[in-house]
Protein backbone atom coordinates (compact mmCIF):
# COMPACT_ATOMS: atom_id res chain seq x y z
CA UNK A 1 0.00 0.00 0.00
CA UNK A 2 1.44 3.36 -0.95
CA UNK A 3 1.91 5.81 2.11
CA UNK A 4 -0.06 8.82 0.12
CA UNK A 5 -3.28 8.44 -1.63
CA UNK A 6 -5.20 11.56 -3.70
CA UNK A 7 -8.57 10.13 -4.37
CA UNK A 8 -12.06 11.62 -5.60
CA UNK A 9 -13.44 8.94 -3.29
CA UNK A 10 -14.07 8.62 0.92
CA UNK A 11 -11.74 6.56 3.49
CA UNK A 12 -12.41 4.10 5.73
CA UNK A 13 -10.92 4.88 8.95
CA UNK A 14 -10.71 1.50 10.59
CA UNK A 15 -9.93 -0.43 7.21
CA UNK A 16 -6.40 2.08 7.13
CA UNK A 17 -5.66 1.55 10.27
CA UNK A 18 -6.19 -2.37 10.37
CA UNK A 19 -4.05 -2.10 6.95
CA UNK A 20 -1.31 -0.27 8.48
CA UNK A 21 -0.98 -2.80 11.73
CA UNK A 22 -1.77 -6.00 10.03
CA UNK A 23 0.77 -8.20 11.60
CA UNK A 24 2.85 -6.15 13.22
CA UNK A 25 3.20 -6.03 17.46
CA UNK A 26 6.10 -3.26 17.50
CA UNK A 27 2.76 -0.27 17.46
CA UNK A 28 1.71 0.96 20.95
CA UNK A 29 0.34 4.21 19.85
CA UNK A 30 -1.94 5.09 17.12
CA UNK A 31 -3.07 8.83 16.05
CA UNK A 32 -5.29 9.67 13.53
CA UNK A 33 -6.61 13.10 12.14
CA UNK A 34 -9.91 13.51 9.80
CA UNK A 35 -9.94 16.85 8.24
CA UNK A 36 -14.28 17.40 7.50
CA UNK A 37 -16.30 20.14 5.60
CA UNK A 38 -18.23 22.34 7.99
CA UNK A 39 -20.91 24.46 7.67
CA UNK A 40 -21.00 26.88 10.52
CA UNK A 41 -24.26 28.73 9.57
CA UNK A 42 -25.94 27.10 7.25
CA UNK A 43 -25.06 28.53 4.09
CA UNK A 44 -22.69 25.89 2.51
CA UNK A 45 -24.21 24.10 -0.34
CA UNK A 46 -20.45 21.96 -1.54
CA UNK A 47 -17.19 22.63 -1.78
CA UNK A 48 -14.68 21.61 -4.41
CA UNK A 49 -11.16 20.65 -4.04
CA UNK A 50 -8.68 21.34 -7.10
CA UNK A 51 -5.59 20.35 -7.00
CA UNK A 52 -1.77 19.86 -9.02
CA UNK A 53 -2.03 16.02 -9.60
CA UNK A 54 1.86 16.21 -10.65
CA UNK A 55 2.80 17.78 -7.63
CA UNK A 56 0.66 16.31 -4.92
CA UNK A 57 1.96 13.00 -4.17
CA UNK A 58 5.91 14.02 -4.68
CA UNK A 59 5.08 17.05 -1.77
CA UNK A 60 3.32 14.66 0.31
CA UNK A 61 5.74 11.79 -0.09
CA UNK A 62 8.73 14.74 0.95
CA UNK A 63 6.52 15.31 3.81
CA UNK A 64 5.88 11.97 5.22
CA UNK A 65 9.79 11.54 4.48
CA UNK A 66 10.53 14.39 6.68
CA UNK A 67 8.69 13.26 9.63
CA UNK A 68 10.25 9.61 9.41
CA UNK A 69 13.59 11.52 9.98
CA UNK A 70 12.34 13.52 13.17
CA UNK A 71 10.20 10.96 14.65
CA UNK A 72 10.88 7.22 15.20
CA UNK A 73 7.57 5.63 13.24
CA UNK A 74 6.69 2.28 12.40
CA UNK A 75 3.78 4.05 9.84
CA UNK A 76 2.66 6.66 8.33
CA UNK A 77 -0.48 7.31 5.76
CA UNK A 78 -1.84 10.46 4.12
CA UNK A 79 -5.41 10.64 2.11
CA UNK A 80 -6.54 13.72 0.54
CA UNK A 81 -9.77 13.71 -1.84
CA UNK A 82 -10.31 16.07 -4.58
CA UNK A 83 -13.14 17.50 -6.49
CA UNK A 84 -16.66 18.32 -5.05
CA UNK A 85 -17.61 17.48 -1.42
CA UNK A 86 -20.82 17.80 0.60
CA UNK A 87 -20.90 19.94 4.44
CA UNK A 88 -19.73 17.02 6.92
CA UNK A 89 -18.09 15.02 4.10
CA UNK A 90 -14.49 13.93 4.82
CA UNK A 91 -11.32 15.56 2.96
CA UNK A 92 -8.30 14.40 4.45
CA UNK A 93 -6.86 11.50 6.57
CA UNK A 94 -3.64 11.48 8.36
CA UNK A 95 -2.26 8.22 10.34
CA UNK A 96 0.51 8.11 12.18
CA UNK A 97 1.76 4.83 14.06
CA UNK A 98 4.72 4.14 16.78
CA UNK A 99 5.76 2.48 19.43
CA UNK A 100 5.04 5.75 21.97
CA UNK A 101 2.19 8.26 21.90
CA UNK A 102 4.59 11.45 21.82
CA UNK A 103 5.71 10.43 18.12
CA UNK A 104 2.41 9.25 16.98
CA UNK A 105 0.83 12.44 18.01
CA UNK A 106 3.77 15.18 16.98
CA UNK A 107 4.25 13.48 13.61
CA UNK A 108 0.79 13.77 12.95
CA UNK A 109 0.58 17.28 14.21
CA UNK A 110 3.48 18.13 12.19
CA UNK A 111 2.03 16.07 8.79
CA UNK A 112 -0.63 18.06 9.08
CA UNK A 113 0.72 21.42 9.46
CA UNK A 114 3.03 21.11 6.41
CA UNK A 115 0.39 20.05 3.97
CA UNK A 116 -2.02 22.79 5.26
CA UNK A 117 1.30 25.14 3.73
CA UNK A 118 2.64 23.04 1.19
CA UNK A 119 0.21 20.34 -0.22
CA UNK A 120 -1.16 22.24 -3.33
CA UNK A 121 -4.70 21.60 -3.05
CA UNK A 122 -7.11 24.28 -3.29
CA UNK A 123 -10.35 24.67 -1.63
CA UNK A 124 -13.63 26.77 -3.41
CA UNK A 125 -16.92 27.05 -1.21
CA UNK A 126 -20.46 27.33 -3.05
CA UNK A 127 -23.10 28.93 -1.70
CA UNK A 128 -26.40 30.68 -2.47
CA UNK A 129 -24.45 33.83 -3.47
CA UNK A 130 -21.58 32.16 -5.62
CA UNK A 131 -18.44 30.29 -5.86
CA UNK A 132 -15.56 31.14 -3.50
CA UNK A 133 -11.70 30.64 -3.05
CA UNK A 134 -10.99 30.31 0.55
CA UNK A 135 -7.92 32.70 1.49
CA UNK A 136 -5.22 30.79 3.39
CA UNK A 137 -4.53 31.57 6.43
CA UNK A 138 -1.65 33.42 8.50
CA UNK A 139 -1.88 31.27 11.51
CA UNK A 140 -1.32 27.87 9.04
CA UNK A 141 2.07 30.25 8.12
CA UNK A 142 2.73 30.47 11.72
CA UNK A 143 2.21 26.97 12.62
CA UNK A 144 5.38 25.64 10.72
CA UNK A 145 7.19 27.84 13.19
CA UNK A 146 6.62 25.47 15.76
CA UNK A 147 8.74 22.97 13.88
CA UNK A 148 12.23 24.74 13.31
CA UNK A 149 14.98 23.27 14.88
CA UNK B 1 8.78 24.85 -25.56
CA UNK B 2 7.51 25.83 -21.53
CA UNK B 3 4.46 23.74 -20.06
CA UNK B 4 2.53 26.67 -18.18
CA UNK B 5 0.15 25.45 -15.60
CA UNK B 6 -2.77 27.93 -13.67
CA UNK B 7 -4.42 26.45 -10.80
CA UNK B 8 -7.78 28.25 -8.77
CA UNK B 9 -8.02 32.03 -9.06
CA UNK B 10 -4.80 32.19 -11.19
CA UNK B 11 -6.59 29.71 -13.74
CA UNK B 12 -9.77 31.80 -13.46
CA UNK B 13 -8.02 35.14 -14.39
CA UNK B 14 -6.18 33.80 -16.93
CA UNK B 15 -8.85 32.05 -18.37
CA UNK B 16 -6.63 28.82 -19.39
CA UNK B 17 -5.55 25.91 -17.20
CA UNK B 18 -2.80 24.55 -19.24
CA UNK B 19 -0.60 26.18 -22.22
CA UNK B 20 2.84 25.73 -24.15
CA UNK B 21 4.61 28.54 -25.15
CA UNK B 22 7.72 28.81 -26.76
CA UNK B 23 10.80 29.60 -24.32
CA UNK B 24 10.81 33.61 -24.96
CA UNK B 25 14.35 35.42 -26.47
CA UNK B 26 16.07 36.67 -23.58
CA UNK B 27 13.55 35.01 -20.70
CA UNK B 28 16.45 32.93 -18.27
CA UNK B 29 14.31 33.52 -14.86
CA UNK B 30 10.17 33.08 -13.55
CA UNK B 31 10.18 36.60 -12.66
CA UNK B 32 11.19 37.70 -16.58
CA UNK B 33 8.93 35.19 -17.69
CA UNK B 34 5.89 36.38 -15.19
CA UNK B 35 6.95 40.40 -16.96
CA UNK B 36 6.07 38.22 -20.34
CA UNK B 37 3.18 36.75 -19.67
CA UNK B 38 1.84 40.13 -17.92
CA UNK B 39 2.26 41.63 -21.13
CA UNK B 40 -0.14 39.50 -23.05
CA UNK B 41 -3.25 40.72 -22.23
CA UNK B 42 -5.30 42.31 -19.36
CA UNK B 43 -6.22 39.09 -18.23
CA UNK B 44 -3.10 38.09 -17.36
CA UNK B 45 -1.76 41.25 -16.13
CA UNK B 46 -4.59 41.08 -12.99
CA UNK B 47 -3.36 37.46 -12.41
CA UNK B 48 -0.30 38.44 -12.02
CA UNK B 49 -0.82 41.48 -10.48
CA UNK B 50 0.31 40.35 -6.85
CA UNK B 51 3.31 38.33 -7.09
CA UNK B 52 2.58 38.30 -3.21
CA UNK B 53 -0.22 36.38 -3.76
CA UNK B 54 1.04 33.94 -6.21
CA UNK B 55 3.40 30.52 -5.53
CA UNK B 56 5.54 29.22 -8.03
CA UNK B 57 6.82 25.36 -8.87
CA UNK B 58 9.44 24.77 -11.35
CA UNK B 59 8.97 20.82 -12.65
CA UNK B 60 6.77 20.30 -9.58
CA UNK B 61 9.15 21.85 -6.56
CA UNK B 62 8.82 25.04 -5.01
CA UNK B 63 10.58 27.62 -6.01
CA UNK B 64 11.35 31.81 -5.68
CA UNK B 65 10.85 34.17 -8.27
CA UNK B 66 14.19 34.90 -9.16
CA UNK B 67 15.05 31.09 -9.87
CA UNK B 68 16.05 29.87 -13.67
CA UNK B 69 13.81 28.10 -15.75
CA UNK B 70 15.21 26.76 -19.16
CA UNK B 71 13.44 25.26 -22.30
CA UNK B 72 11.07 21.97 -21.44
CA UNK B 73 10.09 23.28 -17.62
CA UNK B 74 6.45 22.60 -16.40
CA UNK B 75 5.99 25.97 -14.69
CA UNK B 76 2.76 26.06 -12.47
CA UNK B 77 1.12 29.61 -11.03
CA UNK B 78 -1.11 29.05 -7.90
CA UNK B 79 -2.10 30.90 -4.96
CA UNK B 80 -1.15 29.92 -1.47
CA UNK B 81 -2.61 26.36 -0.92
CA UNK B 82 -5.87 25.62 1.07
CA UNK B 83 -6.41 22.31 1.57
CA UNK B 84 -6.30 19.98 4.54
CA UNK C 1 -23.87 8.04 24.73
CA UNK C 2 -21.73 8.70 27.64
CA UNK C 3 -18.18 10.68 27.58
CA UNK C 4 -16.92 7.40 29.54
CA UNK C 5 -16.96 3.84 29.02
CA UNK C 6 -14.60 1.53 30.66
CA UNK C 7 -15.61 -1.96 29.39
CA UNK C 8 -13.68 -5.29 28.83
CA UNK C 9 -14.55 -5.62 25.00
CA UNK C 10 -13.10 -4.08 22.21
CA UNK C 11 -14.12 -0.53 20.91
CA UNK C 12 -15.03 0.23 16.70
CA UNK C 13 -13.12 3.71 16.17
CA UNK C 14 -15.32 4.59 12.88
CA UNK C 15 -18.56 3.85 14.76
CA UNK C 16 -17.61 5.59 18.07
CA UNK C 17 -16.73 8.40 15.58
CA UNK C 18 -19.63 8.12 13.34
CA UNK C 19 -21.60 8.51 16.79
CA UNK C 20 -19.98 11.60 17.77
CA UNK C 21 -20.24 13.56 14.79
CA UNK C 22 -23.64 12.15 13.35
CA UNK C 23 -25.90 15.25 12.17
CA UNK C 24 -23.17 17.52 13.04
CA UNK C 25 -21.91 20.28 10.80
CA UNK C 26 -19.88 22.40 13.14
CA UNK C 27 -16.86 19.91 13.14
CA UNK C 28 -13.99 20.34 10.99
CA UNK C 29 -11.46 18.17 12.76
CA UNK C 30 -11.49 14.74 14.75
CA UNK C 31 -8.01 13.58 16.31
CA UNK C 32 -8.56 9.55 17.78
CA UNK C 33 -5.58 8.01 19.70
CA UNK C 34 -5.22 4.46 20.09
CA UNK C 35 -3.05 2.98 22.68
CA UNK C 36 -2.55 -0.60 22.10
CA UNK C 37 -0.43 -3.62 23.42
CA UNK C 38 3.26 -3.42 22.33
CA UNK C 39 5.32 -6.99 22.54
CA UNK C 40 8.89 -5.83 20.63
CA UNK C 41 10.19 -9.10 21.40
CA UNK C 42 7.77 -11.98 20.86
CA UNK C 43 8.30 -12.58 24.50
CA UNK C 44 4.60 -11.27 26.13
CA UNK C 45 1.95 -13.89 26.15
CA UNK C 46 -1.19 -11.05 27.56
CA UNK C 47 -1.32 -8.13 29.48
CA UNK C 48 -4.13 -7.55 32.13
CA UNK C 49 -5.83 -4.54 33.28
CA UNK C 50 -6.88 -3.90 36.52
CA UNK C 51 -8.99 -0.96 37.54
CA UNK C 52 -10.12 1.01 40.42
CA UNK C 53 -14.19 0.85 39.22
CA UNK C 54 -15.79 3.09 41.68
CA UNK C 55 -12.91 6.12 40.69
CA UNK C 56 -12.06 5.49 37.20
CA UNK C 57 -15.31 6.64 35.29
CA UNK C 58 -15.01 10.18 37.75
CA UNK C 59 -11.66 10.50 36.84
CA UNK C 60 -12.31 10.03 33.56
CA UNK C 61 -15.42 12.79 33.26
CA UNK C 62 -13.13 15.25 35.55
CA UNK C 63 -10.17 14.76 32.79
CA UNK C 64 -12.65 15.32 29.68
CA UNK C 65 -14.08 18.62 32.17
CA UNK C 66 -10.86 19.99 32.07
CA UNK C 67 -10.31 19.74 28.62
CA UNK C 68 -13.52 21.35 27.77
CA UNK C 69 -12.71 24.52 29.75
CA UNK C 70 -9.25 24.41 28.00
CA UNK C 71 -10.53 23.68 24.54
CA UNK C 72 -13.44 24.73 21.90
CA UNK C 73 -14.52 21.00 21.84
CA UNK C 74 -17.32 19.72 19.57
CA UNK C 75 -16.76 16.33 21.30
CA UNK C 76 -14.33 14.46 23.38
CA UNK C 77 -14.76 10.58 24.25
CA UNK C 78 -12.75 8.11 26.53
CA UNK C 79 -12.58 4.12 26.36
CA UNK C 80 -11.07 2.35 28.40
CA UNK C 81 -10.29 -1.26 28.36
CA UNK C 82 -9.89 -4.10 31.45
CA UNK C 83 -9.15 -7.60 31.75
CA UNK C 84 -6.91 -9.92 29.76
CA UNK C 85 -5.44 -8.97 26.13
CA UNK C 86 -3.68 -10.21 23.86
CA UNK C 87 -0.62 -8.28 22.20
CA UNK C 88 -1.42 -6.37 19.38
CA UNK C 89 -5.17 -5.56 20.90
CA UNK C 90 -6.87 -2.28 21.64
CA UNK C 91 -6.09 -0.69 25.29
CA UNK C 92 -7.36 3.23 24.73
CA UNK C 93 -9.21 4.97 22.16
CA UNK C 94 -9.58 8.63 23.02
CA UNK C 95 -11.28 10.98 20.27
CA UNK C 96 -11.72 14.96 20.41
CA UNK C 97 -13.69 16.92 17.78
CA UNK C 98 -13.28 20.28 17.53
CA UNK C 99 -13.69 23.65 14.91
CA UNK C 100 -9.97 23.57 14.01
CA UNK C 101 -7.10 21.21 14.00
CA UNK C 102 -5.00 22.97 16.85
CA UNK C 103 -7.75 22.45 19.65
CA UNK C 104 -8.42 18.82 18.71
CA UNK C 105 -5.00 17.99 18.44
CA UNK C 106 -3.81 19.66 22.11
CA UNK C 107 -6.79 18.07 23.49
CA UNK C 108 -6.55 14.68 22.48
CA UNK C 109 -2.83 14.40 23.45
CA UNK C 110 -3.83 16.32 26.59
CA UNK C 111 -6.25 13.76 27.98
CA UNK C 112 -3.82 10.65 27.28
CA UNK C 113 -1.32 12.86 29.42
CA UNK C 114 -3.33 13.05 32.49
CA UNK C 115 -5.63 9.73 31.97
CA UNK C 116 -2.08 7.90 32.05
CA UNK C 117 -1.05 9.62 35.63
CA UNK C 118 -4.67 10.13 36.87
CA UNK C 119 -6.95 6.85 35.93
CA UNK C 120 -6.69 4.28 38.26
CA UNK C 121 -5.65 1.40 36.06
CA UNK C 122 -2.88 -0.54 36.62
CA UNK C 123 -1.02 -2.95 33.95
CA UNK C 124 0.48 -6.38 34.76
CA UNK C 125 2.62 -8.70 31.60
CA UNK C 126 2.59 -11.99 31.65
CA UNK C 127 5.49 -13.96 29.83
CA UNK C 128 7.10 -17.45 30.30
CA UNK C 129 8.55 -16.21 33.38
CA UNK C 130 6.01 -14.92 35.15
CA UNK C 131 3.16 -11.90 35.52
CA UNK C 132 5.15 -8.58 36.32
CA UNK C 133 3.74 -5.27 37.59
CA UNK C 134 4.31 -2.67 35.08
CA UNK C 135 6.42 0.38 36.48
CA UNK C 136 5.24 3.94 36.32
CA UNK C 137 7.04 6.17 33.76
CA UNK C 138 8.89 8.60 35.12
CA UNK C 139 8.13 10.52 31.32
CA UNK C 140 4.71 10.36 31.95
CA UNK C 141 4.82 11.79 35.38
CA UNK C 142 7.03 14.78 33.29
CA UNK C 143 4.65 15.12 30.51
CA UNK C 144 2.03 16.82 32.55
CA UNK C 145 4.53 19.46 33.01
CA UNK C 146 3.68 20.70 29.77
CA UNK C 147 0.20 21.52 30.61
CA UNK C 148 0.83 23.70 33.53
CA UNK C 149 -0.10 27.43 33.20
CA UNK D 1 -16.49 1.59 59.88
CA UNK D 2 -13.74 2.02 57.16
CA UNK D 3 -14.01 0.60 53.80
CA UNK D 4 -10.23 -0.68 52.43
CA UNK D 5 -9.64 -1.17 48.97
CA UNK D 6 -5.84 -2.25 47.85
CA UNK D 7 -5.44 -2.62 44.60
CA UNK D 8 -1.99 -4.31 41.50
CA UNK D 9 0.83 -5.09 44.06
CA UNK D 10 -0.38 -3.77 47.27
CA UNK D 11 -3.59 -5.94 46.79
CA UNK D 12 -0.66 -9.00 46.33
CA UNK D 13 1.52 -7.93 49.08
CA UNK D 14 -1.42 -7.49 51.85
CA UNK D 15 -3.51 -10.53 50.32
CA UNK D 16 -6.80 -8.95 50.28
CA UNK D 17 -8.50 -6.03 47.91
CA UNK D 18 -11.32 -5.05 50.05
CA UNK D 19 -11.99 -4.90 53.55
CA UNK D 20 -14.13 -2.96 56.49
CA UNK D 21 -12.34 -2.28 59.94
CA UNK D 22 -13.66 0.00 62.76
CA UNK D 23 -11.98 3.65 62.62
CA UNK D 24 -9.08 2.80 65.41
CA UNK D 25 -9.26 5.55 68.03
CA UNK D 26 -7.20 8.14 67.79
CA UNK D 27 -6.61 7.51 63.86
CA UNK D 28 -7.69 10.75 62.17
CA UNK D 29 -5.58 11.13 58.58
CA UNK D 30 -4.29 8.59 56.20
CA UNK D 31 -0.76 8.68 57.57
CA UNK D 32 -1.78 7.32 61.01
CA UNK D 33 -3.88 4.97 59.57
CA UNK D 34 -1.17 3.39 57.78
CA UNK D 35 0.88 3.03 60.65
CA UNK D 36 -1.63 1.00 62.03
CA UNK D 37 -2.09 -1.40 58.92
CA UNK D 38 1.82 -1.62 59.29
CA UNK D 39 1.88 -3.43 62.17
CA UNK D 40 -0.97 -5.46 61.54
CA UNK D 41 1.69 -8.14 60.09
CA UNK D 42 4.40 -8.71 58.10
CA UNK D 43 2.08 -8.40 54.95
CA UNK D 44 0.70 -4.95 54.89
CA UNK D 45 4.28 -4.10 56.96
CA UNK D 46 5.54 -4.98 52.95
CA UNK D 47 2.93 -3.56 51.72
CA UNK D 48 3.23 0.12 53.47
CA UNK D 49 6.84 0.03 53.55
CA UNK D 50 7.61 2.86 51.08
CA UNK D 51 4.57 5.28 50.86
CA UNK D 52 6.36 7.19 48.41
CA UNK D 53 5.45 4.11 45.80
CA UNK D 54 1.80 4.33 47.29
CA UNK D 55 -1.15 6.59 45.88
CA UNK D 56 -4.01 6.95 48.25
CA UNK D 57 -7.45 8.33 47.43
CA UNK D 58 -10.84 8.82 50.06
CA UNK D 59 -13.95 8.34 48.57
CA UNK D 60 -12.70 7.66 45.14
CA UNK D 61 -10.29 11.15 45.52
CA UNK D 62 -7.08 11.84 45.29
CA UNK D 63 -5.29 12.67 48.43
CA UNK D 64 -1.98 13.31 50.69
CA UNK D 65 -1.24 11.00 53.16
CA UNK D 66 -2.00 13.70 55.67
CA UNK D 67 -5.71 13.87 54.82
CA UNK D 68 -8.63 13.59 57.24
CA UNK D 69 -10.59 10.18 57.33
CA UNK D 70 -13.55 10.22 59.32
CA UNK D 71 -15.91 6.69 60.22
CA UNK D 72 -17.80 5.53 56.70
CA UNK D 73 -14.91 6.98 54.29
CA UNK D 74 -13.75 4.51 51.05
CA UNK D 75 -9.95 4.44 51.51
CA UNK D 76 -7.79 3.07 48.34
CA UNK D 77 -4.20 2.33 48.35
CA UNK D 78 -2.29 1.25 44.86
CA UNK D 79 0.51 1.70 42.58
CA UNK D 80 1.40 4.47 40.50
CA UNK D 81 -0.95 4.43 37.67
CA UNK D 82 -0.19 2.43 34.54
CA UNK D 83 -3.26 2.66 32.34
CA UNK D 84 -3.71 4.05 28.62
Amino acid sequence: MPAVSVQKQDFDIAAEIANLKQGRLDIGAIVTFTGTVRDMDGSLKSMTLEHYAGMTDNELDAIIAEAYGRWPLQACRIIHRYGRLKPGDNIVLVITMSAHRQAAFQAADFLMDFLKSRAPFWKSEETDAGANWIDARESDAEALNRWQD
Amino acid sequence: MLQLLYFSWVRERTGTSEEQITLPDGIATVSTLVGHLRAKNDRYAAAFEDMKQIRIAVNQRYVDPDAAIKDGDEIAFFPPVTGG
